[in-house]
């Protein structure tokens, strides 16, 4: 298991070793941000970048 | 071997849940439930949602024979009138009324306007909210309920103070949001529909007895914190949410306080609670939370935001008044009480859409 | 020892609602669970209530791998062209799209508008509503969903028709009063809440699909049967109730047709059935069958009404779509295909209040 933290909110994010390649996007179990995996080995993570949905209330 | 338990005051809503959740706990026979009105009526005739589950009948409480565990669920100011009595029936009671909440016979006269009828009685309870009061109440022989609006705060407050984040001079100003159900099964003229529909009704803008129990809870003997509590009914049956406004301690602000400490904080107080769920997130409709989905499960979701600009931390806690808020934290609190797993019969977990 | 069940098309209600009961049947491992759009996140992302409860994350339906028990929840239409693939993945398959519900391909494109793309497997298919088809379903490796509108309608009725009580030649009027999760996840413009709320809203008077479901069961090939379904949407998110309307047949009437025959009928039929509950009361608030107290249950609460002065019956039914009307009864015909007891995974009450 390799695993690190979420640069958002600190929880700890574990992955299956093979289960995951460079450039994957995930979410992070904890907070829903979306990671983009920046290295395997060791295993880490930068927050992805993504459009603010509007929710325009 | 289950054990026998038994139901005071088992009309109304929160007797009505307990009594539903305790027709599905593996461990338990419910032995009588008690109604004096309804004595010699089905319960499913006041539980329309218990028919086909339970041909149990109403009792009058005269009727009452010993059992393992007793709830009472009257209305509040009779179990601490006969709290002697009530207490030779069982080695355990769980009273889901306010008369046993605070430990202070003083704070209750202030709260509740009249003097407690058994004062000696008040240190005998502890106070029935695992999230915060675990080993005592696994100990416990005699359980009080929680309010609803104030379990609902507490919730959404404790990390914050349990970590000491917060700067007390401040004070916390807090709006809950609250479903016509916290009412009861009385009819009103406040709750007739055609006046209770689609209310946005500023219910108690200031003087909630719940907030008693929140400074019970946060409040600490050398170092007072000021609560203010305000409840708009809003259209709802069941559900309660709480808006809580707290500001960061100065010092921790030139220290550069930030989103991934209030994280840390959530993260330590409620980690390893089985019915705490933190919600914070970036998409979708539920992203904080919210009381619709939460109906009928014991779960407290809570949540959290931060402003930087002001050091104003948003605390967001919701819960199913009659479930986290009322029943389901009694049994829970039983399941402690008599060494069952915590969460059993208590694994339901509300439903999307609601 | 359990089975392992997957789940085609789980981001949709169907889906996930089949999803919620499968996390908490003692005997199923849910194994996957698939959706394109939303491959690789988690199934708490579109299902916040099953937040805590699982870290499943959604997979591709490529990534299918063969299971004990496949249920379908794909949209209409997709299930009939992939049958061929989908039959090699599990020896057991559940759809609960509309795509093998009718046994007659003409019925098909009589009232889907277009040719059925497999009518060969229509024949394998056992319609999936087992308090009119329990034996069938029992033995059976293919079994359909049903539809929410056609069940509560063919509950209300098939008492009256079993016992051949009915004037056929009058037809048969039925009033569906819907709530908005019968629309599915897909936000469109007349699910905009501000449109949608309060509505009151005659969204079919005519020509409803599940109109065919009602005649294939209450039908009968040398006996036409014309039911006449209107659906009208109402203020409600889970929950439907039919009002059918029929008349007794001239010769009982002349016999002296009274309301104990109506008792004597609904109890034949549904007397042992789990999930059938018979409501008609002289007292209380809920009187007869209503929605909101079924909502996260399995339970289709009927009734009925007489007036003896013109020999008509109201039949009155009331179920929560997505579950009787649905994923519970996908569930139940599981229980009957894999031999387990037929209520396992289905006991939840249901909410009062609500």
């Amino acid at each position: 298991m390799a695993n690190a933290n979420c640069p958002e909110c600190e929880g700890v994010i574990e992955l299956a070793d093979g289960s995951f390649v460079a450039g994957e996007i995930i979410d992070c179990p904890d907070c829903g941000v979306e990671l983009e995996i920046t290295s395997v080995q060791p295993l880490t993570l930068e927050l992805a970048p993504e459009e603010e949905e509007d929710w325009g209330e | 071997m289950t054990i026998k338990v038994a139901i005071l005051g088992a009309s109304g809503y929160a007797g009505g849940e307990v009594l539903r959740l305790l027709l599905d706990h593996p461990e338990v026979e419910v032995s009588q439930v008690t109604s004096e009105r309804n004595a010699g009526r089905y319960v499913y005739s006041l539980h329309p949602n218990l028919r086909k589950r339970t041909n149990l009948q109403f009792v009058p409480s005269a009727a009452l024979e010993p059992c393992d565990v007793l709830f009472s669920a009257l209305p509040h100011g009779e179990a601490m009138e006969r709290i002697e009595r009530l207490s030779e029936l069982a080695p355990k009671l769980i009273d889901l009324s306010a008369d046993f909440r605070l430990h202070s016979s003083d704070d209750y006269v202030k709260w509740y306007d009249r003097p407690h009828a058994n004062p000696s009685w008040l240190e005998r309870f502890v106070y029935g909210l695992p999230e915060i009061n675990r080993e005592a109440i696994r100990g416990a022989d005699f359980v009080s309920g929680v309010g609803c609006n104030a379990t609902v705060t507490n919730l959404a407050l404790w990390p914050l103070f349990r970590a000491d984040l917060a700067d007390r001079s401040h004070g916390v100003i807090v709006e809950v949001k609250a479903g016509s159900s916290e009412g009861g099964a009385q009819a009103t003229p406040s709750s007739h529909h055609p006046d209770r529909s689609h209310a946005v009704r500023s219910f108690a803008p200031v003087g909630h007895r719940h907030t008693a129990e929140v400074l019970q809870a946060l409040g600490a003997a050398q170092d007072p914190l000021a609560v203010h509590m305000s409840v708009t009914s809003i259209e709802l049956v069941r559900g309660v949410l709480a808006t809580a406004h707290v500001f960061v301690k100065p010092e921790l602000l030139e220290q550069g306080f930030a989103l991934k400490d209030l994280w840390k904080a959530y993260r330590g107080a409620y980690g390893e609670e089985p019915f705490i769920r933190l919600v914070r997130e970036q998409k979708g409709v539920y992203r904080f939370p919210e009381p619709k989905i939460l109906a009928g499960s014991n779960y407290a979701d809570v949540g959290f935001d931060y402003d930087p600009a002001t050091g104003r931390v948003v605390a967001i806690a919701a819960l199913d008044n009659l479930m986290k808020g009322a029943a389901g934290t009694a049994v829970q609190c039983m399941n402690l009480m008599c060494g069952f797993e915590e969460t059993t019969g208590l694994t339901f977990s509300g439903l999307h859409p609601a």
